[in-house]
């Protein structure tokens, strides 16, 4: 019986295999089919200070093996997700961590702030989401806006500070740097790519925002590029996520660093997918003689 | 509702555009199954990462098999129509709202409406309210080469028109809704078809001040209610004026006074 | 009948579509297929001056909807493609582009030097080749060294120049526009996304050179989004790449500002593939009655 | 060379890993097809951009059938697995050289080698190239469960051995291979399989001065010559000491002096 648990930041995870922020609501949606307490975590739908409405549709649109979304960050606000939805969630058994996205550095630290007391596990700063204009973009892409931004919240929060990288870069390692030099305890990638996708028959782009993070498994190979290269450019713990559908799949990134991982899309494909990948990484595991799941956190041996 | 594996019964051709799975499926029993929900089936064809939202068209809880009418349109439809008898295939339903959730307890006469391929839920609608209400089926399609989902009714339960005139009265639907309502105004008026349709339907209602419930459409991730890309707009006392809401679990079905077309 | 002719920097192509370097050797290979002459044109395998044996194997991974590649500009050097390909190729009736890279700017302007009395219709700089350490990487990525090779290329040029834009970049309009501002005559893009694929039973990348360059259907909406931003950077002609599949695909380019297209990974999965997207960008313009493809370039509506 | 459909004759076992397809192409046998060659060959799955690579088992000239033996490996070859009776597959070939090149006009006794899923275009070079030669087949397998191609062989005619005995002598293929060369020289030795059994068979045939082809593999991309990912490293006068050649076009087979192992 190979052993699943990791610990990142001093926070224990059952298992590593944690749902990915904006695909997993607050997690009650999939409670309806299977217990969500079977997973090693949850990041949140990402929250921002007030409530947001959140882009016009369509805010899906589909590609080969991927998906673009325009979600724009629609959520009730901090202070909802932590009156009416964090009650729930904390008498489920498995990490909760509380993604929150800002327009200015003052919103990240209010937001932590405010997080600060509840019994949230650890933050998630999505500074990348590449969807709303006035917020992700000008944080997640320049390695000062990444320092200034991680280093203020990094003040402000109690819970271990989890800085999420977008792959809407040229050089992920440089970034992965600031943040680790800021003070982050520990990093997560990758955010979506920003892509686009054309109707040829109405001549417009299918979302409504014309551009969408893409995901899904037509990104993995970049992910686990990415997720390599800014494990291997910092200290800090990793969690690794881009396309990930099976415990392969989530065994490629362990190998490349990460010490966990989130699934996001593959929810979509197959609401039963986290719980499945939970086994099927035990079956590697099994497979291949490993005795903890620890042991295969960066074996990759390059050509 | 739960994710389970439904076995292809038969797959035939129901119009032109239009072809017809019956699906055994014992899983999407257990918790139930109404007109109006819809199934979100995994397509076979693994480039394709998203499900697609299907009304029921048709409930035989006896032998544990439900219909879809499907419209073979991009990439995903295309794979369902190669489906053949005893393949498998993964469905997660049933999902969303019913029509009957619409239905008052003491309403008597129910008018269903449907245009082209939103047909399929409220003739599903028509089968199963037919036992507690007086029910007529409109139905609006392009041509005549479109028709479906009339097989089995009354003659004079049923008002068809196209658009062109290849089948019944060249009419939108709005047409024989309006005579009717003049008629026999019925308590409430349930529709599913393209938004200009929808917003024609439910004007009408608005006018006569009948209750109307319509069914939506939108693009769709997880189809459970997490991911909240299938928004659709409708009034709200927010700062803004309105609130987007889930097609995928806070509806298919909404108020259509309710709604933002 | 749809006109499919297209014109970029005064060179004729009887219709948009050109083989992508590196996926169509020098032409000879699919001339046992097909008559290549039903082409608009093909960029030639990359071309260094000296003769290069490239990477080890395996050179190729598979991943979903996608490839990875590191051959490492395996190429007979520019001489002998001047004196043992051209010829061949100049025999058929389509416009022939040298794909040309080098370790140093001395390098590319002595490629252009060489090819500048021969019958090479247009120059490609390939600044981007993500394959081989101590060339493309640092021409392709930063504005300051894409202006510096692109200035000294022109000026040695008798050809149109194309600057081959790198799509692992985080800005890729400052990067068309630094190509623009050198004296660039036309872009293309985007060139392979530098990604990884492992084996989780071995342990290892399945490329020997562990890194490779990702391409096919799987980058599209990547491709696509830059294409459109590239366009709507620069004045001069962009041609339009990555990840097409079909006419439809093709058409979507040029509704994002391409004045013409390449393909390449779909030349492995069907070898019929070009001849085949020529004739369905016909259909697709005599189905949404159009009388020129000239007309659907940059003809994208915005929601 | 072309690529052309071909219809799924028939799809059964073949050993418990394997299975044989039996594929009518008309197309394929326009230019020709021989043993060595092989096929590229478009798997139903459309995540997948690659075809497959695969050799030609046995021909059938008259009925314009090749048949194919294929190991159950990953995803690509699990969806040619699943094929059935009467689908459609895209073939690009016949692709690459043929053993027949390699066997001198004058040669007489041509000893042929295989190992495990190296003994299917081993088995189709016996059957094509014993009207003209004195042919001999030696096969060496994991173990019995992985046997195949052997069928309607005279047994003096065949030397097979298992790593495990579960099957003829517990031995690697080299050793009756050996054995056989001290009593009746071959002039040819081709051999497929496993690298490390290519380099002993090489070793061995080079000891005793006999001419040995050998069927390479790699992965592929085009499968025709043009985009160079297919490399093998074999002897050059290059500064390096090697070069790259193109399994696809300049191979698969390959003498086995030049081959780098
Ligand atoms: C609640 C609901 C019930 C539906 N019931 C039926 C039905 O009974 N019969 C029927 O034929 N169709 C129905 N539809 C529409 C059906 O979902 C789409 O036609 C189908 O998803 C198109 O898939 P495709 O791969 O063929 O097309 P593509 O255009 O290739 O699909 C691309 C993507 O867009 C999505 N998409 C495209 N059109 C629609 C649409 N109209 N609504 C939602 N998503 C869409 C697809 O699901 C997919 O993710 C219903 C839609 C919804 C939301
Ligand atoms: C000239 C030649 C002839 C062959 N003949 C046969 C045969 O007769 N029977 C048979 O069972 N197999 C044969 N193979 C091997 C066969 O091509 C692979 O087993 C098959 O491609 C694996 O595909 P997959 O999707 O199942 O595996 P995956 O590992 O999922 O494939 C991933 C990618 O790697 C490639 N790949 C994996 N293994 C190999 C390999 N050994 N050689 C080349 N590419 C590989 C695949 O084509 C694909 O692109 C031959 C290979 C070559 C090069
Ligand atoms: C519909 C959708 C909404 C998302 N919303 C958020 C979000 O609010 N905050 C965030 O940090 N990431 C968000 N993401 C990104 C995912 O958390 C994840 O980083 C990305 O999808 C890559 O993983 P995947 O390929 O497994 O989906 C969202 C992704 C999707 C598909
Ligand atoms: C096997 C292979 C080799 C390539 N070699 C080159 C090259 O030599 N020079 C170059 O500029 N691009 C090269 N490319 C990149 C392609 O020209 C093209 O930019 C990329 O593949 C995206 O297009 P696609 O998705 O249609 O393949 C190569 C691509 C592949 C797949
Ligand atoms: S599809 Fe995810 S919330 Fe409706
Ligand atoms: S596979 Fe393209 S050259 Fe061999």
């Amino acid at each position: 019986m190979p052993k699943l648990g990791v610990e990142i930041c001093g926070v224990k995870f059952k298992n590593p295999v944690i749902a990915a922020s904006g695909t997993f609501g607050f997690g009650r949606e999939f409670d309806a089919l299977y217990d969500i307490s079977v997973l090693g975590g949850i990041s949140v739908k990402g929250l921002t200070l007030q409530k947001r409405l959140g882009n016009p549709p369509p805010r899906i649109a589909e590609t080969k093996s991927g998906i673009l979304n325009s979600v724009g960050l629609q959520n009730p606000g901090v202070d909802a997700f932590i009156n009416e939805d964090l009650p729930w969630l904390k008498q489920k058994d498995l990490v909760v961590i509380a993604n929150i996205a800002g327009s200015t550095v003052e919103d990240y630290v209010k937001m932590a702030e405010k997080l600060a007391p509840t019994a949230v596990d650890m933050l998630e700063m999505n500074i990348s989401c590449p969807n709303v204009k006035e917020s992700g973009v000008a944080f997640g892409v320049k390695p000062e806006k990444i320092f200034e931004v991680t280093k203020a919240v990094c003040g402000a929060a109690r819970q271990p500070v989890i800085v999420k990288l977008s792959p809407n870069a040229a050089d992920i390692a440089e970034n992965a740097r600031a943040a680790e030099e800021a003070g982050a305890q520990a990093l997560s990638l990758i955010n979506t790519l920003t892509g686009m996708v054309v109707d040829v028959y109405r001549k417009r782009p299918v979302l409504f925002n014309n551009f969408g993070g893409m995901s899904g498994a037509a990104v993995r190979p970049i992910a686990l590029r990415m997720v390599y290269q800014a494990a291997h450019a910092v200290k800090i713990p990793v969690i690794g996520m881009g396309g990930i559908t099976s415990g392969e799949d989530a065994a490629a990134f362990m190998l490349c660093g990460a010490r966990a991982v989130m699934v996001g899309t593959q929810n979509f494909s197959d609401p039963m997918a986290m719980p499945k990948i939970v086994s099927e990484l035990h079956r590697y595991l099994e497979k291949t003689g490993v005795v903890d799941v620890n042991d295969i956190v960066d074996a990759l041996v390059m050509n | 509702m739960k994710e389970c594996l439904a076995r292809v019964v038969d797959n035939s051709p129901l119009c032109d555009t239009m072809f017809q799975l019956t699906l055994r499926c014992d899983g999407l029993f257990e918790d139930g199954a109404e007109a109006g929900q819809f199934v979100n089936i995994a397509v076979n064809n693994p480039s394709l990462p998203l499900r697609r939202p299907i009304s029921i068209y048709a409930i035989d809880r006896q032998k544990r098999e439900i219909r879809l009418a499907v419209q073979a349109k991009g990439e995903g439809t295309l794979a369902l129509l190669r489906s053949k008898k005893g393949d498998e295939l993964s469905l997660l339903g049933a999902l969303g709202n019913a029509f009957s959730w619409f239905v008052p307890n003491n309403a008597k006469r129910v008018f269903l409406v449907g245009g082209g391929v939103g047909v399929a839920p409220v003739r599903c609608a028509f089968d199963e309210l037919s036992a507690k209400y007086d029910c007529s089926l409109f139905a609006g399609y392009r041509n005549v080469g479109l028709v479906y989902g009339l097989d089995g009714i009354e003659k004079e339960r049923v008002f068809a028109v196209s658009d062109d005139g290849s089948f019944g009265e060249k009419a939108l639907v709005t047409k024989p809704l309006g005579e009717q309502i003049e008629k026999n105004k019925p308590d409430v008026i349930l529709a599913c078809g393209p938004a200009p349709m929808l917003r024609a339907v439910s004007d009408l209602s608005e006018k006569h001040g009948i209750a109307c419930a319509v069914s939506l459409e939108q693009r769709m991730g997880c189809g459970l209610g997490a991911c909240l890309v299938c928004s659709c707009k409708v009034k709200a006392k927010t700062p803004e004026g309105y609130a987007y809401r889930r097609v995928c679990a806070d509806g298919p079905i909404f108020d259509a006074r309710e709604v933002i077309f």
